[in-house]
């Protein structure tokens, strides 16, 4: 197995691991972690196709969508957490209500 | 490149003066970025009339390499719709905060959805929507996605009230596994095509599971984004919560471009691998939408969330076009009436949103049974709901007639019975719960109800909004003209292109 | 969809459900990355051609701050569009924990130590990017941390973060960005297109820029989420 | 490749990857964004793997150490007003199961 196909599987397996705890577990907090795990897979994906051209120098272009893609979900995650600090001093609740919340 | 530039640098630059002179200086910023970003957004408008559709390298490097733009008469369209609407809603939203700064402070005294921390937001939301339509990048399009959603998300919270926050959060967290999901197509497809670039990878792709994967997930993403049915559940709390000139926004515009989205990489990119089956589904939901959108309108009491539901239904009309352009001698009629609902339905739920958002200013609650006699105290608000809710209808002579006339015709000559029933029912569907409210609002009250004064400014512009949404009924040459420019039918004809 | 969140038991049919879909869907991504096909063309071919008008020798650094550059900008955006959501909320900007020991002599003399050295590393990473790893992005994070430090030692530097010359700072890089990709519209003909004898001097140009202004953003992300309930909040809570 | 490179890959691989299952499985939330930490360090490891130091170098500044002292500090701030609050709440404590942050 190349390293191309070792982290990408390695990635792709983050990544569906995030998609589950995202749907599955209730707290903020833990959807929150769970959608960085999702990042990172796809970003270890994007490094592994980086890898996968040549044996000489890796592809760039997918080095730089990785840097962009970690400054977006450090913003991302930031204001979620920060978002998330809000609804327990409003609401003294940490996970989102079932319904609608209508 | 000078207009294509200045419709998203204009904004930006807005957002940054507006951060750094705080409310000094407010309504000259919002004054200089609406007046250019119109200018900018005539300037690329006049460019593709003439010269047809454009592309702009920047940086001067060029696709592969480099990222463009790209815009055609789709693009110019949405461009169009977005910085009319965004500029009639800012309008809304000045007086609005001018209003509520003083008539709607939270206990602390001190109000939470004040200029300064609106504005910035505002004019980034503004600025991702026209890089998105604009954008001919796959990692591009992630890009804007990722920042149109925050700064929704964002303004979505902006109110503090508990049901906002949740509801915000709700749509933050939907949104980007939305933006993760495309961002891993867009992986997938590198790996294979080794491009980003939209056009060049609509001539390289193949058959295979290295296609129809990643559009699989970049679809699911974007649906997602988009709240088409049952992918909606977040979408009806997150419209009724915002503040009423954020809701205008959000049900009007924001999820329109990710369907946009959807429809350049179905048609420009994915088209020659989707198959009809695949159309078919898309329908299906869109259908779906459509009848469980409306039957939940019905059951609403508060008049936003009626609103919210009912662009959920709305939504289904843009899917039907999927199925439609399956069949060649009716797909380009089907596609010019799927966009242009698209256009209708922004300027009308835009309107509707605004004329609620003024009856909540008015009596300081929007439950539809205690609307009584709203009629004679603000009219002009009622009229541009009822204007809104005739384009929706899709009664002549408004925007929405001609959408549902051109959807209707291209079911009827492709003899497809079923999804012109839709079209009908759905129609009847909404004068339903439309009369509901017009009922209400028309009956004599029974109890006398205080009802505030509201400035001018927010009615007028709900009105105007209103007025285009019909007037886009009496002028559909001219943007169904423009919407050939370019248009992908013959489908194969946009594979030729550059 | 929702109804996923009832750990009592530990079986549940839905989060089954939704076990067994992203099971398949992982599968299913699996096995398309192992049968991808050769791409049909390389763009690191393209890339190596370019790479000598770039102005830069560091291949990330020529596609993040040349090739792409237009991508980078939007991103600082999307920094932005965080500190502006992050600043909307009244707690952000308050007083830093004051739950928080004084600060020890010690701390104070190891910030006063490591803050220079950081300042100095992030000026080498700033320098170092055009040809080496490195770049705006590690150096503004190397900044951050900094002034994150400076913060944790209880200096009382919270005030700082109200000038207006420290907004200004925020959209420093941002705004130089813009102004670079227009005033290059002007000379070349594109946006961002800088004339090739002087995408040296540009690029790092706007890395300084970008330095700072990333410093001061990642600093604000830290600031907005503080072990700090102010107190009016906590008072609310308790009626 | 050579022999110690590959075990080294695979190491990684399958650390990463478990590791990604404790921070989504374990009930201790501080101990979950501890393990989240531990995570993005390591990835930053296989960066270097991967040849790409610029990002191994964001990777551990932000990916790690913002996002994870970001995690923690919004932590410490739920842990400091959930519990003693509870009893005010309208909604019984049933409602969120996975509110414990300990």
């Amino acid at each position: 197995m190349s390293q191309f196909q070792l982290y990408g599987m390695t990635g792709v397996a983050l990544f569906g691991l995030g998609m589950y705890a995202v749907i599955a577990h209730a707290h903020l907090i833990r959807k929150i972690l769970a959608i960085n795990f999702m990042g990172s897979g796809i970003f270890l994906v994007l490094g592994a196709v980086a890898r996968r051209a040549s044996e000489g120098m890796p592809d760039p272009v997918p080095h730089a969508m990785v840097l962009t893609g970690i400054v977006v979900a450090v913003s991302a995650t930031a204001f979620s957490l920060s978002l998330t600090r809000r609804i327990h001093t409003e609401t003294g609740r940490s996970s989102l209500p079932r319904d609608g919340g209508t | 490149m000078i207009w294509a530039a200045g419709t998203i640098m204009v904004p930006l630059i807005a957002a940054c003066m507006s951060l750094l002179l705080r409310k000094r200086g407010g309504l000259w910023i919002l004054a200089g970025a609406t007046g250019g970003i119109l200018l900018a957004v005539g300037g690329v408008t006049n460019q593709v009339w003439e010269q047809g559709p454009l592309r702009y390298p920047l940086g001067g490097w060029g696709a592969p390499l480099g990222i463009d733009w790209y815009a055609d008469g789709l693009t110019v369209l949405l461009l169009l719709m977005c910085a009319a609407v965004m500029s009639l809603t800012s309008l809304y939203a000045w007086s609005y905060l001018s209003h509520e700064s003083h008539a709607g402070a939270n206990q602390d005294g001190q109000s939470m959805f004040t200029h300064e921390r609106f504005w910035p937001l505002w004019f980034f939301l503004w600025a991702s929507l026209n890089a998105l339509f604009l954008s001919a990048d796959l990692f591009n399009l992630y890009v804007t996605l990722e920042l149109f959603s925050l700064s929704a998300a964002m303004l979505m919270t902006l109110g503090h009230q508990p049901a906002a926050l949740m509801a915000g959060m709700r749509y933050l967290m939907v949104s980007m596994v939305g933006s993760l999901m495309y961002l891993l197509g867009v992986a997938f497809l590198y790996a294979a095509y080794g491009t980003l670039d939209l056009a060049m990878l609509s001539r390289v792709i193949t058959a295979g599971s290295q296609t129809w994967m990643p559009m699989t997930l970049m679809t699911l993403g974007l649906l997602l984004k988009t709240g088409l049915f049952p992918l909606h559940i977040w979408l009806p709390p997150a419209h009724a919560n915002a503040p009423s000139p954020v809701s205008a926004i959000l049900s009007g515009l924001v999820v329109k471009a990710s369907f946009y989205l959807v429809l350049r990489l179905w048609f420009q990119v994915f088209e020659p691998h989707v198959s009809s089956s695949a159309g078919q589904f898309l329908g299906m939901l869109g259908a779906g939408a459509i009848i469980w959108g409306s039957l939940q309108a019905f059951r609403q009491e508060r008049l936003k969330l009626l609103v919210a539901y009912s662009t959920v239904a709305q939504l289904g009309y843009l899917f039907l076009l999927f199925p439609l352009t399956g069949t060649a001698s009716i797909a380009e009629t089907a596609w010019s009436g799927g966009i242009y609902h698209a256009l209708a339905h922004a300027f009308a739920k835009a309107s509707m949103f605004l004329a609620a958002g003024n009856i909540m200013l008015a009596l300081g609650h929007d439950r539809i049974n205690e609307l009584d006699g709203i009629a004679q105290a603000m009219p002009m608000s009622l009229f541009a709901f009822g204007l809104g809710g005739i384009s929706l209808m899709g009664l002549p002579p408004s925007g929405g007639f001609v959408a549902k006339w051109l959807l209707l015709t291209a079911a009827w000559d492709g003899e497809f019975w079923w999804w012109a029933g839709i079209l009908l029912g759905g129609g009847l569907l909404t004068a339903g719960y439309i009369f509901i409210v017009l009922k209400r609002a028309f009956a004599t009250p029974t109890v006398h109800t205080t009802i505030q004064s509201i400035p001018f400014t927010l009615e007028f512009t709900a009105l105007t909004l209103a007025v285009l949404g019909i007037l886009l009924g009496l002028i559909a040459t001219l943007p169904l003209t423009l919407l050939h420019i370019g248009n992908p039918f013959p489908l194969t004809l946009i594979r030729g292109e550059p | 969809m929702m109804k996923l969140d009832n750990p009592s038991s530990w079986f549940s049919l839905p989060r089954f459900l939704v076990f067994l879909l992203t099971l398949l869907l992982t599968f299913a991504l699996g096995m398309t990355l192992f049968s991808l096909p050769p791409a049909p063309f390389q763009l690191l071919d393209t890339i190596h051609r370019s790479l000598p008008h770039s102005g830069v020798t560091n291949p990330v650094t020529a596609v993040l701050l040349n090739f792409r550059a237009y991508d980078t900008l939007l991103e600082i955006g999307v920094l932005l569009v965080a500190v502006f959501g992050i600043r909307a909320f009244p707690e952000a900007f308050q007083e830093h924990s004051p739950s928080l020991p004084a600060p020890s002599e010690v701390l104070l003399a190891l910030v006063r130590l490591l803050v220079p050295l950081m300042v100095l590393i992030a000026g080498y990473l700033l320098w170092a990017g055009s040809h080496a790893p490195g770049g705006a992005f590690q150096a503004g994070a190397v900044l951050g941390a900094g002034a994150v430090l400076i913060l944790l030692a209880g200096l009382p530097l919270s005030k700082w973060f109200h000038g207006w010359w420290f907004r200004a700072a925020l959209i420093l890089g941002f705004m130089l960005f813009l102004g670079v990709g227009f005033w290059a519209m002007a000379m070349e003909g594109h946006f961002l297109e800088y004339p090739r004898d002087r995408a040296e001097d540009l690029i790092l140009l706007i890395e300084a820029a970008l330095t700072v202004s990333i410093g001061c953003i990642l600093a604000t992300l830290f600031l907005g989420l503080p072990d700090a309930a102010p107190v009016k909040d906590a008072a609310n809570e308790k009626s | 490749m050579n022999e110690q490179a590959w075990l080294l890959d695979w190491a990684l691989a399958i650390t990463l990857v478990g590791l990604a299952l404790q921070v989504l499985s374990t009930r201790n939330l501080f101990k979950a964004v501890v393990y989240f930490i531990a995570f993005g360090l390591l990835l930053a490891l296989t960066w270097v793997r991967l040849e790409a130091v610029d990002i191994a170098l964001a990777e551990a500044a932000i990916g790690a150490g913002l996002t994870g002292v970001l995690f923690l500090t919004t932590l410490s701030h739920l842990e400091s007003t959930t519990d003693s609050d509870y009893e005010s709440r309208d909604t019984p404590r049933q409602e969120h199961p996975d509110d414990e942050t300990r």
